[in-house]
């Protein structure tokens, strides 16, 4: 199994989800981060005290999948969360070694 | 879309403009053999005039000292009216929006609070309330003129100009206070999405060339002044702003709403309130603020002032009960929302009729457009397609048109002493023609100056942000800071 | 432990009325040769009158004139009482709750503005002010008759029932913000559990059936009223509410708190106020609120206002610091909510004396209180078990039973007149007993309807939201809608 | 840097007491010659009087009766000055730290409320307002005597002292709230990592020995009185507390924030405002509060009221506009919390002058206070390199220095009546110097006496917390709560 | 070394994090998520505008443990964890190259 | 490729931040954490009622750079985040499988 870890712009979740739905992935958990990168920030001033901002609001996806579905996920998640503006974000891949369902205790392939 | 809604509302307006020259004509005579008479006897003239307006009858010489009891209600009711600006709206307002915008509805408040101050103190006040001319104000007010007190050389003392048992300063403060919040209630429409100072200076340009001149029609003896011989089908009574205030705002606000477009993803992205808990204590506070906003508007701590209060708190409970329960029958689940937007309905529905109805009606109009305006907020809107971000229109524009005309229903000699005059109460139908008349003039003339000045603001510096900024937020983008920082 | 609870409550109910009966009885001899002369002389009566009360001595045919003074400071304190509800109330105790069911709170604050007016305008103020039977009230201000102005065909004007120097509309709007809060006050108990439904009907019930008695008892000349022959025991003072209110409220939260049962997860779960900043702000505006609410019940701007306004200043400061130096003391850190906790159990407690205690003893009062209820919602209820939430108890019932029984102690000729009245000051124990039997009474009467309704609605509707709904929060469950989308 | 500071402020002290002795002898000639003339008239000296001033002409045999119309606008300004310490302070100043310590500033202005009310009670208003003396007040009032009222044998009733044609209790009460909010705003400098033991004792301390006798000084014929024949250079006009209430606490903020030092990471850490909407809502509950600030100082609901309450809304209003007119120009962009500043500048500024100047000049103080408070935050901060926090030094020392000497400029017979007064019309320099004199003496009055009050409890209980309790934030070190759980 | 993520139920964590310590683990690191998976959410209604919310709060816990308390850490959360309804949630486990204490620089075992 | 995940002081964010860049480490992803461990937590109390909050308020960094990166990153993070100070936090290091640029679709090195 495979754990996919995607970057993505804040108001591409919906779009994302609702893709890899259609796609019969159910299931992901989601995180609201603080990216850094080549992207800009902003600046912001208060009664004359300035502050750059580098870091913007992006959504964390993580979902796991069997080594099968893995390509689908992540061309999907390439389809629908590109603008091709800079901050679109990344995809990592890691091994995921086992996983269970807490609520049956099943494992592997059955717990997602 | 955009298009085919301002032609639509351009139709209505001329509609509107025909229908007025029609009725006019058509209602003279009745006016003038029923109708008038009434008006003109003074007696019944006098609760009118208590209302929200200029009309001082007792003549300069002999004019009543300064009441302390009147003065302090009047300055209190000021100070409430400013309240419900700010705090109130600005909470109202900005719990409906996404969070990355907060602050951009915060300071449109906070801003217009100084902007608006800074205008009516200059050419505001004498444009609304200078002589009496029937469009427009005079200069006698000029840069608080005759407004503020002058050192009398014969008596060795400051005189100060009195207006009633109350210091004209204290009645240019309290109006003032409306001129703050009505430019305030159309940046509801566009909320989200419009250019700080393209907002700026529209308030400008509408408060002077809308409001002002309204302001004169209905409340300085104007073309829509009720009992002035010169008024359109008899005038219209309007105790503290129906068509002054939330027909000429709501209206405005739509024009808005549909000049300067859709919020970017509008319908797609997830528009949920970001802070209901702001909009339901705003709600709360535009409630108690309303009493100044109303009560006030007797001009006097009097009975009328007792009746305008009692009828004002009676309205806004049955709106707000009427809200949630409409939701509790048709989604199964009353909402705070709802019963907040059903609270403000009703005092903006109660608010031209204050001084003229008794409780059991004023319950009936808080519970009608309780029922009215969720229709339109959630109906209509969603048919139509317009995106009036935060129902500027859906509330007040709707809210104050249903309180004008319900006005002419139920305005009862029981409260305005004189011969019948509502509908209800067999007074006929000249004073429900003389609400219709006003309200499709005041209709007509936010439509066309309204959809003219954003046209002129659109060519000169644009109405609307980028869209980068849109995506960003008003607040960053805007003004360079974020509303909260929790992390 | 629900039972065994109940069981202890009606006892002392019992208690209450049997220890009534004998007081009475013991009393009458000493109450006719002294308490009676006392309080049957019109001059001392007056001040009490003063007193948040329908007692008017003018004869109808001279009655005074509107006082343009009085009427604007109790139209302002009205608008004061109803913002103590929302946004007061509504925040004190939103920021209390876990952030779940923060709208859950809000919603019941701001509905109950809505429900309740409605109520009062239609039976709930002649049922608690109409006429002088000793039990309840009559018909005579059903659906606001003989409130309301009528057209005087005489006179040619509408002619505007009074109620001594204000109108009876002002008296009448001020009461009915009491109507409002004090089934506010009892939503603390059963917060984060409770039906929204089951909550509006038992408020509709409780306000008519418990409420409006009360009422009429303690300020209509009915059985609880002082000085009125009927009375049991010569009746109690109270200037502002202490029976009427708080302690009505306060124990009926504790029948609700057992009879509803503990929230889930009670004791184990984190429920750690979400918003202390909310509640922060929102006691401050009790505060605020409570000048209306306390000097407002003098009835006019004089000398007894001011009075009680020092007062209830005073005594809030006590109690702030009272309760801010206990926890200093017993856990090494003053607390925000203790701070904030205190000056509640300050205002609460010096509410039954406002009009009847100096400055000195007002702070004794308010240092009392927040030691007494501190001590309540420490210990005492780790100790009983139940969870009153919001400790609405343990501040409202315990706060203004110490109120009460205080009145007896510090009631004062310098500020009422007449002989000397209260304990401290030689007035004998005449008043004392009669405040301990109201507040008997009181218990009594609240303990008994307060379990009756709440059984009746249990049966018909059940009082409490299913288990899934308590764990996702009220505000999805029973309302749809978020309090905070901050992401 | 510390010391350096604090030498620097010394010295000017030291200037300052020296430029004193200088004005005042070298002004006296003058003064007798043209100013005194003009201020021993009695009819002049009314309106000044009508300040925030204990001095009542009016002989005790033949008092005005209590005037219900005065009486209730001083009871609601006495309502809207508490609010203006909490909500309105409470959340201006709490939105402006980080989440951490939003419940260590809103205690600081709860506590207050309580402590200094208590402190108030007992010896505060005495030392204010007792006798006059020229330096202190006596004991006349000590403990709520001659304040609250007394049972009179002979007339068989309750009487009230009287203070002009409202009760001395409202006065009281009126100026206490003035006790409360004067030390809470100096918290402001010290935000963040002050002892709350050291802020309480502090706040005892300072309130005694510097509020008091200021407060004397200017209000209760004092040195500082004006038109007081024992008054330095003839006195100065402070008409609702520029120097009492803003120069004092601006200024002991300035050493506070020297005394106590910068925050750990200051100028590196991130230490942007959590809640800017706190603070935007705050500005505006102050400028509704500010109303009962200035315009009950009039001392009743006359026409001076209004006056005061007309500039200082048009004030702020120009305050705020000029602020965000320059950051827009400056920096490109308008910002809420610039608006927000820029009221409250604007509010500061016109304090002192609130009863005696007119709607134009009130403008002109309001921008000139936004420009300068902008510059003195931004500008002259960085440069100064101090810490303070909540710019309580650069917005009310500032502003409340300039409007002081602005009071001077344009001061006008056209409201105070009396010979030109102000050098604007023509009044010549005695007034300026007066008021140049009144702030110079308060500046070196207030930075001896807080320098030695934070030395001496620096010495007993320790100023600052430790780094670790300030790391982690005061809410849970000093108050073992979190403000905010929405996890 | 592994590291353990268990994605559960918002109102678990302190039964979890109790019976963990009572195991001896005494190091986690807790992140607010929102998940979608096979637990239905709920829908919103704004003045007639509703909303799908398809999200659900969930806390997600992250441990590393050697790998002999790996299924001591596991069969905890399983055990503390359940409570049979759809959405309990799941564990994940990956693999761990290394890992370092910050404050003193020990890494692998040392380290936690 | 590796993934490195450190658990930080909140104050500490900006220095290791800065420190990355300059040793040209351009993007991480930053995480709001509630961290359990050694480093003792405070207890609370609410009208009589006491709470152990034993969760420290942490950051937690996400870099993903390459081999050769890898421990130039590490030495980074612990110079600039240590205050030998029980609390300082850890560093964990996983094998990452792939990377993906969303914006190019790059993939592998170049992606980040
Ligand atoms: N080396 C990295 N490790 C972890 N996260 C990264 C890394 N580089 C970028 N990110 C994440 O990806 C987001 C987008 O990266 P950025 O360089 O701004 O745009 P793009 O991916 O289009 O080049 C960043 O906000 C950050 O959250
Ligand atoms: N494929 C997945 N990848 C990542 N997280 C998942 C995945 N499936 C489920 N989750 C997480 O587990 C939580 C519970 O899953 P759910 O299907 O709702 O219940 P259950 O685990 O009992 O079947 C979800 O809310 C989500 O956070
Ligand atoms: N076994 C673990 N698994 C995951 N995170 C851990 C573990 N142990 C500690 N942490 C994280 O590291 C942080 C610091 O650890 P702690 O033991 O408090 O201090 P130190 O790292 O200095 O010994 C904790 O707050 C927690 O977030």
């Amino acid at each position: 199994m495979k754990k996919v870890e995607a970057i993505i712009r804040h108001f591409k979740l919906d779009d994302v989800k609702n893709a890899l739905s259609e796609q019969g992935v159910f299931g992901m958990t989601v995180i609201e981060v603080a990216g850094y990168g080549r992207q800009k920030g902003h600046t912001e001033t208060y009664r004359g005290t300035e502050y750059a901002v580098d870091f913007v609001p992006k959504k964390k996806i993580e979902i796991v999948c069997s080594d099968e579905n893995l390509q689908k996920v992540i061309d999907t998640i390439l389809r629908t969360a590109q603008t091709g503006q800079i901050g679109d974000g990344k995809i990592f891949v890691t091994n995921l070694e086992d996983s269970i369902r807490i609520r049956t205790g099943e494992t592997g392939q059955d717990a997602i | 879309m955009r298009t085919y809604f301002l032609r639509g509302l351009l139709a209505c307006a001329l509609v509107g403009l025909i229908a007025t020259q029609f009725l006019v004509t058509s209602v003279v005579a009745q006016t003038t053999t029923e109708a008038s008479p009434e008006v003109s006897e003074p007696r019944e003239v006098v609760p009118v005039e208590a209302g929200n307006t200029n009309e001082v009858e007792v003549p300069e010489e002999e004019a009543p000292g300064l009441d302390s009891g009147d003065n302090a209600w009047m300055l209190t009711s000021s100070a409430l009216v400013l309240f419900m600006t700010a705090p109130g709206l600005a909470m109202f307002y900005s719990g409906l929006v996404r969070k990355k915008n907060v602050l951009g509805v915060m300071m449109q408040c906070l801003f217009l609070m100084g902007l608006m101050t800074v205008v009516w103190s200059l050419w505001g006040y004498t444009l609304s309330f200078g002589g009496d001319h029937p469009y427009i104000g005079n200069m006698e007010f000029l840069f608080m003129e005759n407004v503020q007190p002058a050192y009398d050389a014969e008596l060795g003392e400051p005189v100060t100009p009195m207006h009633g048992t109350i210091p004209e300063y204290t009645f240019m403060l309290f109006q003032g206070m409306f001129f703050i919040i009505t430019p305030a209630l159309i940046c509801g429409a566009f909320a989200e999405r419009m250019k700080f100072s393209a907002m700026a200076v529209f308030s400008i340009l509408w408060g002077t060339l809308v409001y002002c001149p309204l302001c004169h029609w209905v409340w300085d003896g104007g073309i829509l002044a009720y009992g002035e011989p010169s008024s359109l089908a008899g005038g219209a009574l309007d105790f503290a702003g129906g068509t002054v205030v939330h027909i000429s705002s709501g209206i405005s606000a739509l024009v808005c709403a549909i000049f300067v477009g859709k919020r970017l993803g509008y319908g797609h992205d997830d528009m949920r309130p970001h802070n209901l808990t702001y909009t339901t204590l705003g709600a709360a506070m535009l409630w108690v603020g309303w009493f100044g906003f109303n009560a006030g508007s007797a001009g006097a701590a009097d009975a009328l002032a007792s009746n305008a209060f009692a009828v004002t708190h009676f309205s806004a409970a049955a709106g707000a009960v009427a809200w949630a329960l409409m939701e509790w029958i048709q989604r199964g689940k009353p909402s705070v929302l709802g019963c907040a937007s059903g609270a403000v309905a009703g005092l903006v529905c109660i608010t031209p009729a204050a001084g003229f109805v008794l409780p059991m009606p004023a319950l009936a109009m808080g519970a009608a457009a309780g029922i009215v305006c969720y229709y339109t907020c959630t109906v209509l809107k969603q048919q139509m397609g317009y995106d009036d971000s935060l129902d500027a229109f859906g509330v007040h524009g709707v809210g104050g048109t249903l309180g004008a005309v319900l006005t002419g229903v139920f305005a009862t000699r029981n409260v305005m002493g004189g011969e019948p005059i509502g509908l209800y109460e067999g007074g006929g139908v000249s004073l429900l023609i003389g609400q219709v008349v006003a309200v499709l003039v005041t209709v007509a003339f936010s439509v066309f100056a309204t959809a003219f000045l954003l046209k002129l603001i659109d060519v000169l510096i644009g109405l609307r942000v980028t869209q980068e900024s849109e995506i960003r937020g008003l607040d960053i983008s805007e003004h360079g800071e974020e509303g909260y920082i929790f992390s």
